[in-house]
């Protein structure tokens, strides 16, 4: 009986075993002459983020879409398509962290985009160092990410130390003795935190005075912080934050008849729901941005900015922010780095620790603007070439105020209504 | 000083958007005994109503807010039974299983209007959006004025209706002994199930004017169901009398704390009274039951 | 508790001493000031009518209530306002006027659940012997909820038996069931008062009573209204009347 | 508790069912890719959490919704202690990591426990709102920014640790319950707490104990939890959602049930994660969930076990089972 079952077992597993060779043989051998360059996208697809998230995906998809028309990106004369595989993070560091490793295990891929914040991309780029899979982050903004020198994960947006800082100081330049006074407040959690310590040490910087620097949690009541900014009347308020905060603030505000002389805040202004959500009480507002449609910079495949702004308009509905325009900036740099390294994919581990490398020596112009990575010290890694513009909304539209290299339009101070 | 008088307004004007948001859910927390999760979900829904009323047919949430209300009670009425069976079932534990029940249904708002309507926040104007009064130095914006004043007509159209009418009578009835309401003839299901979807409307409406003052997103149910739990207990489960002290309480607390300690410790210090009062006067500090 | 045991002079060891206890709900006092006394293996009915006070008296001689005025002895020590686990462990055992089994569990699971805080380690005999003494032991694996309502009676009697107390509160135990399982009940009443144990009995069921009670006591109105051997009772006006009076 | 032969026999059965167990899942590893023993691993994790819950839920029939405190206080202590200035290996925090959080849940036990239903459930979700609001505030914890911890990233290490965690707590809390003292106070206060009190048992101690020991088991999971992921923050680790997940696992797999919690989680990690990396970017995982839970309120009170051993059945079943041995 037990020899039998064991003799009828064997047979099965031979024709099993023989079938799988036989029909296996040809998925196996035409995943090796599929020749593409698999890319995973690891970002807040759902959760708390899900905003931001979206954005990310569509900056990193246009960029696929468009090089896509062309046959792919070039290696040594020959093109290759891009195929991109998604991983929610579900604004979670843990969710993300178990699609970084499914994209890398399931579905094999070459290089991954990075998240949309910054405490996913955290959990994320150890994952990215342990398989040695090299990552471009569009998006993450938080200083932090890049103080843990990561190896094999690169930034594509200044970290936001150093753009709120910059900001602040610009429009002091610009103002002269006009403000002297500045108030700083913020949400309680990473980025918005970070940008408003950046405003803060910009404010010092600049020699103002700093009338209040306070953080109040994710969905407080804002009228008692509007009632105490009042209080100060500062001439500048600074605001650290996303849009949907800023929307609840600037109608907050107004509704306890405050307008201050001059409202900073970063992230957020330059998105089309602040000002389709708001309508004229966004006028006047003033934003940080590292990217405008503006700007004098352009690249072969996106032409300038102002080119890409069109397309990602005519793509999806509403004008990029600068989210956008760095995740798609992100792939210009993974197209110039395997243009460099000159191999064909798929990259074996190997391959891919030298495309770090050659990820690591970028040095390229984009529609975005310069792109080179730290190679040391305290934002290692991060792209820290783009200068902050200082935007105000005017009439409904974005536009450049400072610094004057980049400005389109005059800063206007006090703003419309000020109290 | 002038700071000080606007924190107090601040505080009473927070504290009646807080008081619409409990009364409903004291009401059935005395007839059914059921702690409904949902009670941010419901003024969820209604704050969503609104802005498809303005987007799509542009009628003023001032308006739209009594649409709401009939909606909700419709709907409330429609699963109140159900709330009814599982509280009044044989389960091993009915009180416990309700609490699963109506968080079940909780997530299932909250999903389900992140898959419809998707992520993003939705501002919902009315004309009185950005109004204000202004009284001495003290700034007071017209929505949340509104609110105070729909808190203050929500308790006192309770009170008539709980104190003057025959339906009321039979609400008290049922709070104080289900079993001896129903040997006395009432419909104690009936009942319940009214008294849920009066409970929906409320809150709903409420949830059409907090939408007004901050905005709506799917995720707000949960700040709004944690609020009306403390209001609740601060006030005694099942109070609703307590509710307008205790709401008002809680948003002076909040107000306060923000302006004069740190908006950082508002949260921490609102649990925190929360847990203590629970630990030292389980009961409510100022109430009795309907 | 820290603090001495206090020894009251007219019964010294007596299992039980209640000693003008007085217990109010609200603006209704459920009972009134009641005193008693009881012997080793004696077995004392508790009878009235309905809301006269007698399943509250249980629950303040056994601790489930904290009394408001009066004291109570168990074995000589002074057990007043002590918590209910401590009184328990203290040597008085009762069963509910509604039986409150661990209904989750089985029968068997039930005797050993009572013996927890004593000898842990005869439980699982203890348990055999005493479903056999009470004939449950064909139902033993069955879950308390399954059984019968005499059958619940016998497991909740069991599960005081487990603890070994010196006194059992008995709180209609024999209403409304079977006269076979009512006779077992008996039986065990009269077994157990040999090896010392005393009882207190509420009881409706005036035949059981006259069998096997020692001495009654008669309530009213949270108040003790009579006291005596049955024949006394049932000659007793004030009795009559307190019967009479509430059916009127 | 083994009094007659057919209940040693039975034991014995039980322990070769384990031990069989045992083995299957510990030759797991070699069966599966990197990112599916990922997914296997958190659902060890989540089994174990619910089966912590399910000693203070399920047990002594209090609903917690503040859970989600004690397995942050597991990830930040695990946390601090490995950072920089302290360095401590990471087994060597497990063993503060479970008695802090034993320490906190006895100081809160106590008062809280006194509360029934409701009260109970508000009062410990109130301390876990504050407790988080704490870790946002606190230099210590990082703040919102959260902390990183040193990466080890070796995926049999986090399964095995996983395994051992989750094993020792199903087989430590199925030992307590079923076969010492404390079970069955837990039991008998739970199914009566008068009579409980009146068979002399000591219902507040042992609440709190139970309650400690759940705290305890969570932390431990924590711990794991913040060593594996390389960063938390207080969202991540002391959100509500955590409670909410064990909740849900245990009402789905069966209340009370030693077995239970461990099917509900599974069922739902694995359908979590499986409609997470089929649809991608959908939420709809989240209304199906809501609708479950309704679903399961409505018609299988008792969980999927109920399916599987319907009360009456199973006992029947497993005394038959017994028999034959």
């Amino acid at each position: 009986m037990a020899g039998k079952f064991s003799r009828r077992a064997l047979l099965r597993g031979t024709v099993l075993g023989s079938g799988a060779l036989v029909l296996g043989a040809p998925v196996v051998s035409a995943q090796g002459q599929e020749k593409v360059i698999r890319c995973g996208v690891v970002t807040s697809l759902s959760g708390d983020n899900r905003f931001g998230g979206n954005l990310t995906r569509r900056g990193y998809d246009l960029w696929a879409e468009e090089i896509n028309k062309l046959g792919g990106i070039e290696i040594a004369g020959q093109r290759y398509p891009v195929k991109m595989f998604y991983g929610d993070a579900q604004s979670r560091p843990a969710s993300g962290a178990d699609a970084a490793v499914r994209l890398i295990i399931q579905d094999k891929v070459d290089v991954l985009f990075g998240p949309y914040t910054s405490g996913v991309t955290l959990a994320v780029q150890p994952i990215s160092a342990k398989y040695q899979v090299p990552m471009i982050s569009g998006s993450a903004e938080s200083p932090n990410v890049w103080l843990s020198k990561p190896a094999f994960n690169f930034g594509m947006i200044p970290a936001v130390d150093l753009t709120s800082d910059k900001s602040i100081k610009v429009l002091a330049e610009n103002l002269g003795s006009k403000a002297k006074s500045v108030a700083v407040v913020g949400v309680d959690e990473p980025f918005s935190k970070e940008t408003a310590e950046g405003f803060r040490h910009g404010v010092q910087e600049a020699g103002l005075e700093l009338k209040r620097f306070e953080l109040f949690p994710a969905n407080a009541d804002l009228t008692p912080i509007i009632s105490k900014l009042k209080d100060d009347n500062p001439d500048i308020v600074a605001v650290g934050g996303h849009e949907s905060v800023f929307i609840n603030f600037v109608n907050a505000a107004v509704s306890l008849d405050y307008r201050p002389k001059a409202l900073i805040m970063h992230y957020g202004v330059t998105s089309a729901a602040f000002i389709n959500q708001l309508g004229e009480k966004a006028n006047g507002a003033l934003g940080v941005s590292v990217w405008t449609a503006g700007l004098p910079y352009r690249d072969d495949l996106f032409g300038t900015a102002s080119d890409y702004s069109e397309l990602s308009f005519a793509r999806w509905g509403t004008h990029p922010d600068y989210t956008e325009a760095g995740c798609s900036a992100s792939g210009l740099v993974l197209q110039d780095a395997a243009r460099r390294l000159g191999k064909a994919p798929p990259w074996d581990q190997k391959t891919r620790v030298e495309l770090t490398k050659a990820i690591e020596e970028t040095d390229i112009e984009t529609f975005y603007g310069p792109v080179a990575f730290a190679k040391e010290g305290d934002h290692f890694h991060n792209n820290i070439k783009p200068v902050p513009v200082v935007v105000q909304i005017k009439d409904g539209k974005v536009v450049p105020v400072a610094p004057s290299s980049a400005a389109e339009g005059e800063l206007q101070y006090p703003m419309p209504g000020a109290s | 000083m002038d700071l000080f008088l606007q924190t107090i307004m601040n505080g009473v004007l927070i504290g009646g958007i807080l008081i619409c948001l409990t009364i409903g859910f004291q009401l059935t927390f005395g007839v059914l005994h059921v702690i409904d999760f949902a009670v941010g979900g419901w003024a969820m829904l209604g704050g969503y109503a609104a802005y498809w009323l303005v987007a799509l047919a542009g009628i003023d949430p001032f308006i739209s807010i009594f649409l709401v209300f009939v909606l909700f009670a419709l709907i409330g009425r429609a699963v109140g039974p159900l709330i009814y069976h599982v509280r009044t079932s044989r389960y091993a534990r009915p009180d416990l299983m309700a609490l699963a029940f109506t968080f079940g249904l909780f997530l299932l708002m909250r999903g389900g209007a992140l898959w419809l309507w998707s992520y993003n926040s939705r501002n919902v104007e009315s004309v009185f959006s950005g109004e204000f009064l202004t009284v001495g130095p003290v700034t007071i914006p017209v929505l949340r004025l509104s609110a105070f004043l729909m808190a203050l007509l929500i308790s006192l159209g309770v009170f008539l209706l709980l104190y003057r009418t025959r339906f009321g009578m039979a609400v008290r009835a049922v709070a104080q002994n289900r079993d001896h309401a129903g040997l006395m003839g009432v419909d104690v299901k009936r009942v319940s199930a009214y008294v849920y979807g009066l409970y929906t409307g409320i809150t709903a409406s409420a949830g059409v004017l907090i939408a007004t003052i901050y905005s709506v997103n799917p995720s707000v149910g949960v700040r709004y169901t944690l609020f009306a739990f403390f209001v609740a207990v601060l006030a005694g489960l099942g109070s609703v009398g307590g509710v307008l002290i205790a709401g008002l309480a809680l948003g002076l607390m909040e107000s306060v704390v923000s302006t004069y300690v740190g908006t950082r410790y508002s949260l921490l210090v609102v649990f925190g009274v929360l847990f203590l009062v629970l630990l030292i006067a389980p009961k409510g500090v100022l109430g009795r039951g309907i | 508790m820290s603090s001495p045991a206090i020894k009251t002079s007219s019964a010294d060891k007596s299992p039980l001493v209640l000693e003008s206890v007085v217990k109010r709900f609200g603006g209704v006092t459920a009972v009134a000031g009641v005193s008693l006394v009881v012997a080793p293996g004696e077995v004392v009915g508790v009878i009235g009518p309905n809301g006269s006070g007698k399943s509250t008296l249980f629950s303040l001689a056994a601790g489930g209530l904290p009394v408001d005025e009066g004291r109570i002895w168990l074995d000589g020590v002074d057990v007043t306002g002590q918590p209910t686990w401590r009184i328990a462990r203290s040597g008085i055992g009762r069963t509910f006027q509604i039986p409150s089994l661990f209904d989750n569990m089985s029968v068997r699971e039930n005797l050993l659940a009572a013996a927890v805080e004593g000898d842990w380690k005869g439980a699982p005999v203890r348990a055999e012997e005493v479903a056999e003494m009470l004939q449950i032991t064909h139902v033993i694996n069955n879950l308390a909820s399954e059984l019968s309502g005499g059958q619940q009676k016998l497991l909740e009697f069991g599960r005081v038996c487990m603890r070994d107390p010196k006194v059992i509160l008995l709180d209609e135990v024999t209403a409304g069931v079977h006269p076979n399982i009512r006779r077992i009940i008996l039986e065990v009443i009269r077994r157990l008062r040999q090896t010392g144990i005393t009882f207190l009995i509420i009881e409706h069921d005036m035949e059981m009573v006259r069998e096997i009670c020692d001495r009654l006591i008669v309530m009213n109105m949270g108040e003790v209204v009579a006291e005596g051997s049955f024949d006394d009772i049932a000659s007793n006006v004030e009795v009559q009347q307190a019967y009479l009076g509430r059916q009127s | 508790m083994a009094s007659n032969p057919g209940q040693v026999r039975g034991n014995l059965f039980r322990l070769a069912a384990i031990a069989v167990g045992l083995l299957a899942l510990g030759v797991v590893p070699a069966f599966i890719d990197p990112y599916s023993l990922r997914i296997v691993t958190g659902a060890l994790m989540w089994a174990g959490l619910a089966c912590a819950w399910n000693i203070v839920g399920g047990y002594a029939g209090y609903i917690s919704f503040g859970h989600s405190a004690f397995f942050g206080i597991g990830a930040y202590t695990t946390a601090i202690l490995m950072q920089a200035g302290i360095g401590m290996p990471f087994l060597a925090t497990l063993l503060p990591s479970v008695v802090i959080a034993m320490i906190v849940a006895a100081i809160i036990g106590g008062p809280t426990m006194r509360l029934r239903g409701a009260y109970f459930a508000i009062a410990t979700w109130a301390f876990a709102e504050m407790l988080m609001q704490l870790a946002t505030i606190l230099d210590i914890t990082g703040g919102t920014g959260g902390l990183s911890l040193p990466a080890y990233l070796n995926e049999f290490f986090f399964y095995y640790t996983m395994l051992a965690a989750a094993a020792a707590s199903f087989l430590g809390v199925w030992y307590l319950i079923e076969y010492t003292r404390f079970g069955f106070r837990l039991k008998a206060l739970r199914d009566h707490e008068p009579a409980a009190e009146a068979m002399g048992i000591r219902t507040n101690l042992v609440k709190v104990q139970a309650f400690a020991l759940s705290a305890a088991i969570t932390a431990l999971f924590g711990s794991v939890f913040a060593y594996w992921t390389t960063y938390i923050d207080p969202m991540s680790v002391m959100g509500p959602e955590i409670t909410d997940q064990m909740v849900v696992m245990v009402l789905l797999g069966g209340l009370g049930t030693i077995w239970g919690p461990a099917l509900g989680a599974v069922v739902l990690w694995i359908t979590n994660r499986y409609i997470w990396s089929t649809f991608g970017d959908t939420v709809v995982y989240l209304p199906v969930l809501g609708l479950i839970i309704a679903m399961v309120v409505l018609f299988l009170p008792n969980g999927l076990i109920s399916l599987i051993v319907g009360r009456r059945r199973g006992r029947e079943l497993i005394s038959r089972i017994l028999r034959k041995f």
